[in-house]
């Protein structure tokens, strides 16, 4: 039976909670609700209200109680309803959580899980990507899973890490992606990126649902003789930079690809390490794909045109191919 | 005994007589419930609503009770359950099924959705999804009206969850501390999504957070129309006489799931009974009935008025376009 | 009668005989004291001290009094202004020195400076600058207590204007909610920086905003430090038994400028005198005198031997070496 | 008299205040006080409470005020004790602030002056360069000048600007950088970069403090043959994408240097942003100088080795210049 990516990160931390006595899950309505998304569907009844808590509409708090509880040695898990609604706790996360290691040598290990991504007609609050708003700030840890089986072994990696992990999970992808997951435990490194489609002539760096739009894409391209090779980043935060480097020394043509808008976003830092790094062997220039610098909105054929998808994905890298 | 033409515009705040008054709180009551019903019940389950849909079933009355007593200029403040002053501003019901469909003909051009939604010119602040972040923002709007010795007042409404959040605290703080004319209208319906009330604080009533910031709060029933518009007048009276904001907690009941797609199974059975009896339309029309203010065929003509319009601006709705894709990437920035 | 030898390390909670207390008291009030004029009216003058200063100056008897109840397990969460909290766990005067001239010897090897220190081991967690946001922290450490069934407490510190912040209020109502066992000790020096209590907050007292959470609140007075001691053992009891937060408010006053470099002209002169004879160490010192618990040479062997105590950490944390540059990038992660 | 950076930012509000009765003052200790750096001293005495308005220890409260102020048509300009608290009115400024204009077409003409920077021994919560953190929101406009000249000019625009304005001032230039400025009034356009330093052989691309230690290095420079250009973007949101790669093509080469941390800053979108279209211009790598991903040190030898400074500047422009 395949297992969806929503099921393989409930599977996750379900496994994690088995194993350590020391996670516990915190967020609204994951209790009884099972959460907004149904993510943590059964968990209380299985484990308890002492290790599923449910919280008043308090991000700060809750990810203030979270580091608060590592602190005292304790792996909290918790749930943003929306990833929308994780600026309402950045000063907690960019402030509290990422700085504790390096300032006292405090260790600080929260995983806060964000449910983020377009494509559902959410609007301008229910559909960002906010990855690029905590890229910046040393001490963070941000992944960013494409499929079930990745989904899974971050998430489990997530809560074994000694550090504040953002975990970015992609909403359109909850229960249209699937797959059959091995019977035996296995976790996915973070911080490590994986090349799952081998090309010659460009490489497209992307993560998350616009993996899958990579994909897509580059089937096409495969059948006018484009050979492309995809590189899916799985952690954004520290960047993978020998699996990207060795991608682009081979290919010599890039495309930078990701959901989220274009300026300050994660393709930004991906395209200057790239330009500065791996220069010489460029044969042409390195191109973004995102959404355009706009709020995401509403209305279908407006927030068709604002996400990339594989079409737009083809035009470029003709384009580039082409170069 | 005919009905009243509906008045779209509320005029505010003036002596109405009270039949007169019931008749208005009737009229927008009716209004909102028709257009959500039709909504939730209807278009969405017809795959004809874009996105998520929030009602305000059974909370009516606060909506319209304390939105009748706001003055034209004052700055309103809806939370995700108050279309009804949207309508007392006079906003068509056409506009507001557009914004639902996600039409051009919404008041956001379709770049938003749902309640998602405000009017520059009719002084009402959409709300972003953020529970409470408007609190401070209203405070804003109060302290501008301070700023220009005007006597409008900045009207917040929000639920019992929203409390809980740091921007409610931070903006209700500074109000009081400012002594800004903001009138905040809690509607306590005892859930947030699926989160009890005793989950989401530990006190009893969001008034006993009034003391906490040195402003007077109150308690109202929030199914009676009525004390609903009295407490509000007070709150409006001590706010415009510069003595800083005033809280009235409105005790009521969200008679459905958290949005559209939530069967609220949380819900112990009984409190649908309890709180279905007291349901805030059918209790002013019983009170209409009482007092000779209206008759049964006034009340069905006012429904089935409400209906056609309602049927009309549907209609108008669906014919409204999308937006073109070309407007994509306008107005993220004032033109030059 | 002779001076108890300084006992560094509180053994908490257990019932000292009074005049014993008074001597711990004391003691650490002194240290507290000595370390941080030694800072303020210095080194700093001396351009010894890297960054700004914030002192505790008046405000001792609330650090040292709700201090020593704390057990050597629980978790501390000391403001700006509660250096003692730090002797009292056993960090050396040595190590605060250091702290304040960025050397490897401070708590945070220089990575950090002046308030901004925590010790792991200690259960002393680091303020950051963003006032209060250690409340939502605290209670989660408090999660963490009673989440393993243990017995200890959370002790968070903070002063009067840290309570208009969202994460104050997010904080104390999550805990207040859950139940969590927290003690949330407030300073009310009366000032926030250059800010006035009445133009921080529209309530008399901050334990007016009690309750707005359903937690027990109340006032002593800051400078007496048996007052503070005996009130912070209730709030521990209260908490300890599975009641939830438990609220003091020490009315006291800031005896200094904001930081080091603030003259506070804004503070009106006759509040300096009047503060200044309620000082709470000269006020312990006349209550040791009157019982006949010290007499005025034990006093001054207190005083002359802190003094020495602190001369000697001068001089070693000034010995101590600043961090090598080689150790900029170290411990932004875990090792892998 | 020469005017100093900070009192160049007090003279420019204080114009606009004058000018129009809508603009006013929102923060923490601004008025009797005069703000922590003294930059509002004077001005509650001259336009009174009124216009001059402390605020309780409330960032949130403070821009959600300003918001709403602006949405019944006032200016208000508000400062932040230290850019480090901006943090805590996150939610605010990216959800409220920056998007309602494009949601239902409502200006926010608000200001947040944010006193940022390094330099001053101020560690981790003192000394931080947060402009990256707001340059990935569409809707916001982020300036940070370098000179009393552009200080003035920009926070006048700042104020008169129809959309949400960041104002990064540095706080180690406050005192440090005095010119003469202009009698008559003038103003400095938001949006516009400026070449601040004309040279052939690379281009510095840079904006704040770094303009200063940029031209320190670009005198060394010189003297060993090197020409250096130096752009001072002076406004980080939007970029002026034409005088950026105007000078990449002028000189083929560049460094993009910055004080905020390397990962996730400006300077990777400013570097892809050349790499996409400058590419054939290029004659070397797109380099970074900027501090290393870590929170900022207290220590003085530890923030020494975090800032950039002139020496660094040097030797990578020296190895570029050679390239
Ligand atoms: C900051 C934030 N967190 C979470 C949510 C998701 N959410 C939307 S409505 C809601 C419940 C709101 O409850 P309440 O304030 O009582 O209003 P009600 O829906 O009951 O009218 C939640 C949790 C949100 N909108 N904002
Ligand atoms: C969120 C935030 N805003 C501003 C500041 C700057 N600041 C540092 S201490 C302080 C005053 C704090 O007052 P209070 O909480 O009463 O503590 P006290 O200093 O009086 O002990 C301010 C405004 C800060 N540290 N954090
Ligand atoms: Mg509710
Ligand atoms: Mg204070």
């Amino acid at each position: 039976m395949p297992t969806t990516y929503l099921e393989a990160i409930r599977e996750g931390m379900w496994e994690e909670m088995e194993r350590d006595p020391s996670v516990f899950l915190l967020g609204e309505d994951i209790g009884v609700y099972g959460g907004a998304f149904k993510v943590t569907a059964g968990m209380l009844d299985h484990f308890g209200e002492r290790r599923v808590v449910d919280t008043p509409i308090s991000e700060s708090a809750i990810v203030g109680a979270a580091i608060g509880a590592s602190l005292m040695g304790l792996r909290p898990v918790t749930e943003m309803q929306f990833s929308d609604f994780i600026t309402c706790a950045y000063d907690q996360i960019v402030s509290f959580a990422a700085k504790c290691r390096y300032r006292w040598g405090a260790a600080v290990p929260i995983v806060i899980r964000a449910p983020s991504g377009g494509g559902i007609h959410g609007g301008p609050f229910h559909s960002q990507n906010p990855e690029a708003l905590f890229t910046h700030t040393p001490g963070l840890k941000v992944v960013a899973p494409a499929t079930a089986y990745d989904a899974k072994g971050l998430i489990k990696s997530a809560i074994r890490d000694n550090d504040p992990v953002l975990f970015f999970e992609h909403k359109a992808l909850y229960r249209r992606i699937k797959e059959d997951l091995p019977a035996e435990e296995y976790t996915v490194p973070i911080g490590k990126a994986k090349v799952v489609r081998e090309g010659r002539d460009l490489s497209i760096i992307t993560y998350g649902a616009m993996v899958h739009a990579a994909m897509e894409a580059a089937g096409t391209l495969d059948s006018e003789g484009i050979s492309v090779e995809i590189v899916d980043l799985r952690t954004l935060q520290p960047l993978d930079d020998d699996t990207i480097l060795a991608s682009v020394r081979k290919t010599s043509k890039v495309i930078v690809l990701h959901e989220a808008t274009l300026s300050g976003g994660v393709g930004g830092e991906v395209s200057s390490r790239i330009s500065e790094r791996a220069f010489e062997h460029l044969d042409g220039p390195i191109v973004r794909i995102a959404a355009p610098d706009t709020p995401v909105p509403f209305s279908p054929p407006l927030e068709e045109a604002f996400l990339p998808n594989a079409e737009k994905i083809v035009e470029k890298a003709r384009w580039l191919a082409r170069y | 005994m005919a009905v009243a033409a509906p008045v779209r515009l509320s005029t505010g705040g003036e002596a109405d007589s009270e039949p007169a008054l019931a008749h208005r709180f009737l009229y927008y009551m009716r209004l909102m419930r028709e257009a959500e019903d039709r909504i939730e019940r209807k278009l969405y389950r017809q795959g004809k609503i874009v996105g998520g849909v929030y009602v305000g079933r059974g909370q009516e009355a606060i909506t319209v009770g304390a939105g009748l007593v706001a003055q034209p200029d004052d700055a309103l403040f809806p939370s995700h359950r108050d279309m009804a002053l949207f309508f007392l501003r006079g906003v068509h019901p056409r506009q507001v099924f557009a914004q639902y469909m996600g039409r051009v003909g919404g008041l956001t051009r379709g770049r938003e959705g749902n309640m998602h939604m405000g009017d520059v010119k009719l002084n009402i602040v959409a709300i972003i999804s953020a529970m409470a972040a408007s609190v401070p923002v209203a405070a804003g709007a109060a302290l501008a009206f301070k700023y220009r010795s005007s006597k409008n007042v900045a009207w917040c409404f929000f639920g019992d969850g929203a409390t809980s959040r740091g921007d409610w605290h931070e903006g209700v703080n500074f109000a009081a501390v400012q002594k800004l004319p903001l009138v905040l209208i809690c509607n306590n319906n005892q859930y947030a999504y699926s989160t009890p009330l005793e989950k989401q604080m530990a006190c009893a009533n969001v008034a006993d957070r009034g003391p906490a910031y040195g402003l007077p709060s109150e308690i109202v029933d929030g199914n009676d129309v009525f004390a609903v518009h009295a407490a509000a007048q007070r709150a409006a009276a001590h706010a415009r006489d510069g003595l800083g904001p005033y809280l009235v907690e409105c005790k009521t009941f969200r008679m459905t799931g958290h949005s559209a797609h939530d069967p609220a199974d949380y819900v112990p059975g009984h409190l649908w009974e309890q709180w279905g009896a007291k349901d805030p339309i059918a209790r002013l029309e019983r009170l209409m009935l009482e007092k000779g203010w209206a008759d049964r065929s006034d009340l069905d003509h006012v429904e089935s008025e409400i209906r056609r319009e309602v049927d009309e601006a549907v209609e108008w709705a669906e014919r409204s376009p999308y937006p073109d894709p070309s407007e994509l990437t306008d107005d993220v920035y004032a033109p030059e």
